[in-house]
């Protein structure tokens, strides 16, 4: 009766949250939603005499594995989304088509099985769960757990390799940076020297005051951007600012225009146009994945119209 | 009476025939293969090889001469040419021995002749070869105691007449006249190898001897078949109507070998062919033998025509040959009772032609190689040796009597006439126009007005040329008489070609003969007052209709054109278009309609992989259900 | 009470499915496959218990270890597509086609 | 036991592995020469211990293979098999003698084309000599290889889109005889792919038809048969001269040499069926590639084109079912590929000479170059079949064998006669005769290694045309054997026949 009780619960909370999983469009939320499908899955391992997977489920699934994915969404983006508009032609529809049918085919398969009352497991676990399934391992699964072991160090050797970045060129010495700073003066007249410290006159000694020039103006070069950008969005910013940190961006987007030009342009990329812009922003310039996402330029204003 | 049997012969000069067609075959090989180093003697061991068979030939006659008349077909084994089919043989007997003779003999003149004619030529050492490859490959032709064999002969003298008409092969003309000539050949050529294959599947066997001593009786069709087929080969050889129309082009030759191949021998081997098959093929009044007679009319009086329109002196000649071996082949149709005379014919048609075609090669030689009679005239005093030489030649072939032409013609026509009546005044026709262009030849060459071109110098030909013409002069005066009178050589050809119940004899003043006579001498004078006694206009007068029809020899070439080449051409150029477009089309298409396919197919990669788990999550579900309906069934 | 395990099973499976084909997101679309293993883990489980025998639940401890490898180089795989092309999106990396 | 064959087989396998490792281009065509010369010793140091009248097969040699499907390394060779070992033994020397600057200008090294060639060899021996059908089936797909790369990589400009058809051609009908095989081993039930366990093992005559039609379609596309013939000009007119030769000359042989062998004697029942539609294809096969040649405008497309007519003779021949037929037309393979191979090489020097395949790029070479053009001609006679050169003996047995059975084929097939004298005639005219064209007029005659080149061609030329028997008693007894057992299916339905009518 209590495993009924557990099962139900358990049933309505799984599939909602897998349901949950697949409609979110936030894949924070998906994450989370997934952790939630573990742990149940976890309680109902223990419920059905499965006490070492339900810890194992918990231990590598819910707290290994979902923390690499967590880990791995923020690297890539937290806060990316998916566009709810499907680029290719019917391709929910017969997703969808061939999920129904294929639950059907399921649902008659089970519903057709005779089955009579489980046998149990205490014949076999009547050392206890885990010295049977060890000794299952260590006796007949053996060389399946042998060569598991051999997946497992592949795996990580493909991780490895996977993420190094091979250099191709000699890692660049100080000299070398000290050199490509006057170069990038003598080409731009970029500014070789060191950026200026936040508020050197300024009026509040604070990290998100702008350092103020001689003549008076702000120097846009002392700002933080992304907490200019957070204030900018919140409407805190000062206008002074706001205006010398928006002549800068300009250039500094005219700038990136001509080497995104040789970019690829990817035609599903219309995640731009939703109302999360200013969050988006906010994440640049490590998530502004597709190239035709607002300019940064623009972004305050999206992002205060979309307030 | 039927021909002889034949014996297989060994020892003696008879055992060693081979050595007939040996010695020009090592000529022509050491010529061929010894390149430059034997451009200084090559002339020299051209003579001498064909001389040497001369001799050879000569003893192998006497020999023969020896044995009892029934005897004289001898079979000499040399080796097994192709197992299963047929070994290879020679047959020596009087028919064989008689061409042996010719050949070797008026050969060997014609060398001779041709140090002198080709002195000037670079390539005479290979003329030279080609000349002895001739010799062998004619040798073997009439030699071959098989039809296989004969068959080799038979292609080996088209061969060399293929690269001797084609010697001046830088001029086009030449070259195309040889091509042509081989390849109407091969018509005839198609026509003789089907007879062989009906032989060898009616008889089992295709050696002469085999043949006739064959148990096999194949049905009358049968027979019939081959000897139709076997005309359709000598046509073919003998430039005899429907096939006639490559000799007439072959003149672009140089002139000995118009006279050795196209004039004395070569052209003969549907003679031969008749005759040597003529027991067993052609018996006396069988559709073939018939085919044969009319065939040989017709061509008689269709080259006496062409002769009578032609400008050019080979030309007419090569027209007067085809109109000779009609005679010929009327005679062979005939049966035994024509068999000698056709032979006899052959042989004295051989000197008294190859005289004039030698003569008239001297004048070419003297004149610049013009060969228009138009510009001739008068040569006689300048040229008295060719002259005489081919004035005897002349009354030789128009008949006069007591040469040569004269007994052995009247033989055919008597012959001709006791056959069929119509076929006999036919003949006679033929005489007499053979009297007109004959006598116009003659007048328009040698007498009349200088008509010469300006830097034309004629002289006499040196010795080296006029011998020769001497020698066969004195042939062409006495030979007839020799073989007619007294049936010496129906006698002697006996053994090999059978013989009438009732020998002929000769009457000299019979109706025909003399009707003839008065023929020929109306063509005579005829020609005389149009071009002894006239004007001769230097170039060609229009003339009739009848003139033109001649001139373009009967339309000959015209019909070929329209009926063959025409269409042949047409449908060559289909054919590649139908291999270009419609096969190789189809495979192309195939392989373009697959590549087509392919191509439209690859756009279901999309590249997208949700598209790529779509599907095999439907392949999953489908197979699911399978399962399912497979398990419940 | 297995009928209803694994309904259940299916249930989660297929709903794993339909996300798999139905999100962009590189690592959703991972989410949806563990998913799916998962529910597959939870057949697994059931029958061993229907059938008194420990095997199924071997079979799922190794689910678990090739999902956690998987996991590994599936997540590297997204990283480095990532890090040259700016997106995690399963749809922008179509260059292998045709 | 014997090691001739595998010797034979092993010598250039062997050596094309040296060739290909030797960085000199020039001791690697030496070495290539010395070993197809020593081949050829070897091979006639065999054939003269062959005795015609002795056993079916002779240097027999058998080895497993894959002994759980039954198939042998089996080797050994009748006397069909031995002519055209022959024939390839004597043509690979000539080849590379032939190719010894052409490989040059390929896309790969000259002594890659080298090692290729011997390759080549090598597997020509093997598909001749194999005597299980599963290994024929092997060297008759392995074949492909060699040649692929030599038109692939050494050939003319369209030398991609000719290797690329005629590698899908024939492995298209490979495929089908490779389904045939097997259909053949699976229905026998032998359990073995051996010849001698084969033949007679498949009595139900339907059967025998598919499995006839999967093995003929392949033969008929090698051979090549109207209308499967498309791929040769291609190929031919794109392979370099020397592959040309051997592609023609032999590769082109296993095709006829397969009906003969496989599929008379393996499907009698069959072949009897079939005849009428084999001789239909074989006589249209001869006019038309006759007519087709006579189009041509490209040198080397025409001479494929007579071949395409000349393997319609073969194939008249070996379905003639008649001794002079079938010994008429295996003797016929040996001597195309001399007259052809002949014809093929000296149009090769022709075309290095002048850059040029187009017939009417040449005119008057006989003037500049006399021996070219003599024996130019010899070898374009022998393809008319004269008399007195070798193909006349074997055209003339094939017609008047096949006239024994079936007369209005031949007579139709002799008219190729005359169109082959049209075509061979009409192309010398054009090239060789007539005033001298300005373009060939400082045209060198033959230098010293192609008069080494073309003087045993034309000696065994002339030699096989007066005295072919050498080479007829070795074919003949194997003939005999071949097509005894289709001779007893006629004999029977010509006696059904009889017994219906009465």
């Amino acid at each position: 009766m209590g495993e009924t009780i557990t099962f139900w619960v358990l049933a309505v909370v799984s599939v909602t949250a897998a349901l949950g999983l697949v409609f979110s469009r936030k894949a924070v939320y998906s994450a989370l939603m997934l952790g939630t499908v573990m742990l149940s899955l976890a309680v109902l391992y223990a419920v059905q005499d499965a006490p070492f997977l339900a810890a194992v489920q918990i231990i590598v699934y819910t707290g290994a594995v979902m923390m690499l994915f967590l880990f791995v969404l923020m690297l890539v983006g937290v806060d990316s989304s998916d566009s709810l508009v499907e680029t290719i032609r019917g391709q929910r529809f017969w997703a969808i088509v061939a999920g129904l049918a294929f639950a059907v085919l399921l649902g008659l398969g089970v519903g057709n099985a005779v089955l009579s009352a489980p046998k149990g497991l205490e014949a076999v676990t009547a050392k206890g769960n885990v010295p049977s399934l060890a000794e299952l391992i260590f006796t007949r699964y053996v060389f399946a757990f042998e060569v598991t072991s051999a997946l497992l160090i592949t795996a990580a050797l493909g991780a490895m390799v996977l993420a190094h970045r091979e250099r191709t060129a000699p890692k660049p010495t100080q000299k070398d940076l000290s050199r490509a700073r006057f170069v990038e003066y003598a080409e731009h007249g970029t500014n070789p020297a060191p950026l200026p410290g936040p508020g050197t006159y300024a009026r509040h000694n604070a990290i998100d005051m702008p350092a103020l020039l001689p003549d008076g103006s702000v120097s846009s070069l002392s700002v933080n951007r992304v907490l200019a950008r957070r204030e900018a969005a919140e409407g805190t910013l000062a206008p002074e600012i706001a205006a010398a940190l928006e002549a800068e961006a300009r250039a500094a987007e005219e700038r990136a225009a001509a080497r995104r030009e040789e970019l690829v342009h990817h035609a599903s990329g219309v995640n731009g146009s939703g109302p999360n812009g200013a969050a988006s922003n906010g994440a640049a310039p490590t998530a502004s994945a597709a190239p035709d996402e607002e300019s940064p330029a623009t972004g305050p204003e999206t992002g205060e119209e979309a307030k | 009476m039927e021909p002889a049997k034949i014996i297989e012969h060994s020892g003696g000069v008879i055992g060693v025939s081979w050595l007939l067609i040996a010695l020009p075959l090592l000529g022509a090989a050491v010529l061929l293969l010894g390149g430059r180093k034997t451009d200084r003697f090559g002339h020299l061991l051209g003579v001498a090889t064909a001389v040497a068979s001369f001799v050879v030939g000569v003893l192998v006659f006497l020999q023969l001469l020896g044995f009892d008349p029934a005897e004289r077909r001898r079979t000499v084994p040399l080796y097994d040419f192709i197992p299963g089919l047929t070994k290879m043989g020679l047959l020596v007997d009087p028919l064989s021995i008689s061409f042996v003779l010719l050949i070797t003999g008026v050969g060997s003149l014609i060398h001779i002749y041709s140090i002198g004619y080709m002195a000037h030529d670079p390539n005479r050492r290979r003329f030279f070869a080609y000349l002895n490859l001739f010799v062998a490959a004619m040798l073997l032709l009439v030699l071959a105691d098989n039809y296989i064999g004969l068959y080799v002969g038979w292609e080996g003298v088209g061969l060399a007449s293929y690269l001797l008409i084609g010697f001046w092969q830088h001029k086009p003309s030449a070259a195309t006249a040889a091509k042509k000539a081989f390849i109407v050949n091969r018509v005839g050529d198609f026509g003789l190898a089907i007879a062989i294959f009906t032989i060898f599947t009616a008889f089992n066997t295709v050696s002469f001897a085999g043949v006739m001593e064959s148990g096999a009786h194949p049905s009358q069709g049968t027979l019939t078949a081959i000897g139709l087929l076997l005309l359709l080969g000598a046509c073919g050889k003998s430039a005899q109507l429907p096939l006639q129309s490559w000799l007439l082009d072959a003149m672009e030759g140089p002139t000995p070998v118009s006279a050795l191949i196209h004039a004395a021998t070569m052209v003969t081997a549907g003679v031969y062919l008749v005759t040597r098959s003529g027991a067993m093929f052609f018996p006396e009044g069988s559709t073939a033998a018939i085919a044969v007679t009319i065939v040989g009319v017709a061509t008689l009086l269709a080259g006496a025509i062409i002769g009578t329109a032609k400008d050019d002196i080979k030309k007419a000649l090569a027209g007067s040959t085809m109109s000779q071996i009609g005679y010929m082949m009327l005679a062979a149709g005939v049966g035994p009772a024509g068999y000698a005379f056709a032979i006899a014919h052959l042989i004295t048609h051989g000197f008294f032609k190859a005289d004039m075609f030698l003569g008239a090669g001297s004048v070419m030689h003297a004149m610049n190689d013009e060969v228009d009679m138009r510009k001739y005239g008068g040569l006689r005093k300048v040229m008295p040796i060719t002259f005489a030489t081919f004035l005897i030649g002349y009354l030789a072939i128009i008949g006069f009597p007591l040469l040569s032409g004269y007994f052995t013609k009247d033989g055919i026509i008597e012959s001709a006439m006791e056959h069929n009546a119509t076929l006999g005044w036919l003949a006679v026709l033929g005489a007499g126009i053979t009297g007109f262009y004959m006598s116009r030849l003659v007048f328009m060459t040698f007498f009349g007005q200088k008509r010469w071109e300006a830097d034309a110098h004629p002289h006499e030909s040196p010795a080296v040329m006029t011998w020769p013409l001497i020698i066969l002069s004195v042939g062409s005066i006495f030979l007839g008489g020799f073989l007619i009178l007294g049936n010496r050589f129906m006698t002697f050809l006996a053994p090999a070609v059978g013989r009438p119940e009732h020998l002929p004899s000769f009457h000299p003043f019979s109706v025909a003969g003399l009707v003839t006579l008065a023929l020929v001498a109306a063509g005579a004078a005829l020609a005389w007052f149009k071009y002894g006694a006239a004007e001769v206009p230097v170039t060609a007068p229009r003339g009739s209709f009848l003139t033109t029809f001649a001139r373009r020899d009967l339309y000959g070439d015209a019909l070929n054109e329209a009926l063959f080449m025409r269409p042949g051409q047409w449908l060559t150029r289909l054919a590649v278009f139908f291999d270009n477009r419609g096969i190789d089309g189809l495979v192309n298409g195939i392989a373009a309609g697959i590549g087509g396919t392919s191509g439209r197919l690859r756009r279901v990669q999309t590249g997208f992989v949700r598209s790529y788990a779509l599907s095999i999550f439907v392949g999953a579900a489908i197979l699911v259900g399978a399962w399912f309906v497979v398990g419940n069934l | 009470m297995t009928t209803h395990y694994l309904v259940l099973s299916a249930l989660l499976f297929v709903i794993g499915g339909v996300g798999v084909l139905v999100r962009r997101n590189a690592i959703v679309v991972f989410m949806c496959v563990e998913l799916m293993l998962n529910a597959c883990n939870l057949a697994f489980v059931t029958f061993a218990r229907q059938n008194g025998n420990l095997d199924g639940q071997i079979i799922a401890f190794f689910v678990m270890i090739v999902a956690a490898a998987e996991v590994v180089i599936g997540l590297a795989i997204i990283v480095t597509i990532f890090r040259t092309r700016r997106s995690a999106s399963v749809d922008d990396v179509n260059l292998l086609k045709y | 036991m014997h090691y001739w064959l595998s010797t034979l087989i092993g010598v250039p396998v062997v050596g094309a592995i040296g060739v290909a490792a030797v960085k000199n281009d020039q001791r690697a065509k030496q070495a290539t020469l010395g070993i197809s010369l020593l081949v050829l010793a070897l091979a006639v140091a065999m054939a003269v211990q062959f005795s015609p009248n002795g056993d079916k097969f002779q240097f027999t040699e058998t080895y497993n293979w894959v002994p759980s499907f039954g198939v042998h390394f089996g080797l050994g060779v009748d006397g069909i098999a031995l002519v055209l070992i022959l024939l390839s033994v004597v043509l690979v020397p000539i080849v590379v003698l032939a190719s010894w600057h052409e490989a040059e200008k390929g896309k790969r090294s000259a002594r890659t084309y080298f090692a290729l060639l011997l390759v080549l060899e090598a597997m020509m021996i093997g598909v001749f000599a194999a005597t299980d059908v599963f290994l024929f089936y092997v060297f008759f797909e392995a074949m492909l290889i060699p040649m692929y790369f030599m038109i692939g990589s050494y050939g003319g400009a369209q030398r991609s889109y000719a290797a690329v058809k005629f590698l899908l051609y024939s492995l298209f009908g490979g495929l089908l005889m490779l389904v045939a095989v097997i259909a053949l081993y699976t229905i026998a039930g032998k359990g073995s792919f051996m010849f001698s366990d084969l033949v007679g093992s498949i009595q139900d005559v339907g059967t025998q038809k598919w499995l006839f039609l999967g093995f003929f379609i392949a033969f008929a596309i090698k051979a090549p048969l109207w209308p499967f013939h498309t791929w040769l000009p291609d190929a031919a007119a794109q392979a370099p001269a020397g592959a040309a030769v051997l592609l023609v000359g032999v590769l082109d042989k296993v095709g006829t040499y397969g009906m003969l062998r496989f599929c008379l004697e393996l499907f009698p029942d069959a072949s009897h069926y079939f005849t009428p539609l084999v001789l239909v294809l074989s006589v249209v096969g001869i006019v038309y590639g006759a007519i087709v040649a006579i189009g041509q405008t490209d040198m080397k497309r025409l001479i494929a084109y007579t071949s395409i007519s000349h393997f319609g003779f073969i194939t008249l021949g070996v379905f003639a079912i008649t001794v002079n037929a079938a010994s008429g037309a295996t003797l016929y393979m040996v001597n195309h590929g001399f007259s052809t191979g002949a014809l093929f090489l000296i149009a090769g020097f022709l075309i290095h000479r002048r850059g040029s395949q187009y017939i009417s790029d040449y005119g008057g070479v006989q003037k500049v170059a006399p021996l070219l053009a003599g024996t130019f001609l010899v070898a374009g006679l022998s393809g008319l079949a004269l008399p007195g050169l070798n193909s006349f003996v074997s055209e003339f047995m094939v017609l008047i064998g096949s006239y024994e059975t079936q007369p209005v084929y031949a007579i139709i097939a002799t008219s190729g006669v005359v169109l082959a004298a049209i075509y061979i005639l009409w192309m010398y005219q054009r090239t060789m005769n007539g005033p001298t064209a300005d373009s060939v007029r400082e045209m060198k005659d033959l230098n010293g290694r192609e008069k080494w080149v073309l003087a045993p061609l034309i000696a065994v030329i002339i030699a096989l045309g007066f005295f072919p028997k050498p080479l007829l008693d070795v074919i003949n007894p194997a003939v005999k054997d071949s097509i005894s057992q289709v001779q007893h299916v006629q004999e029977a339905s010509k006696a059904s026949v009889a017994q219906e009518g009465q």
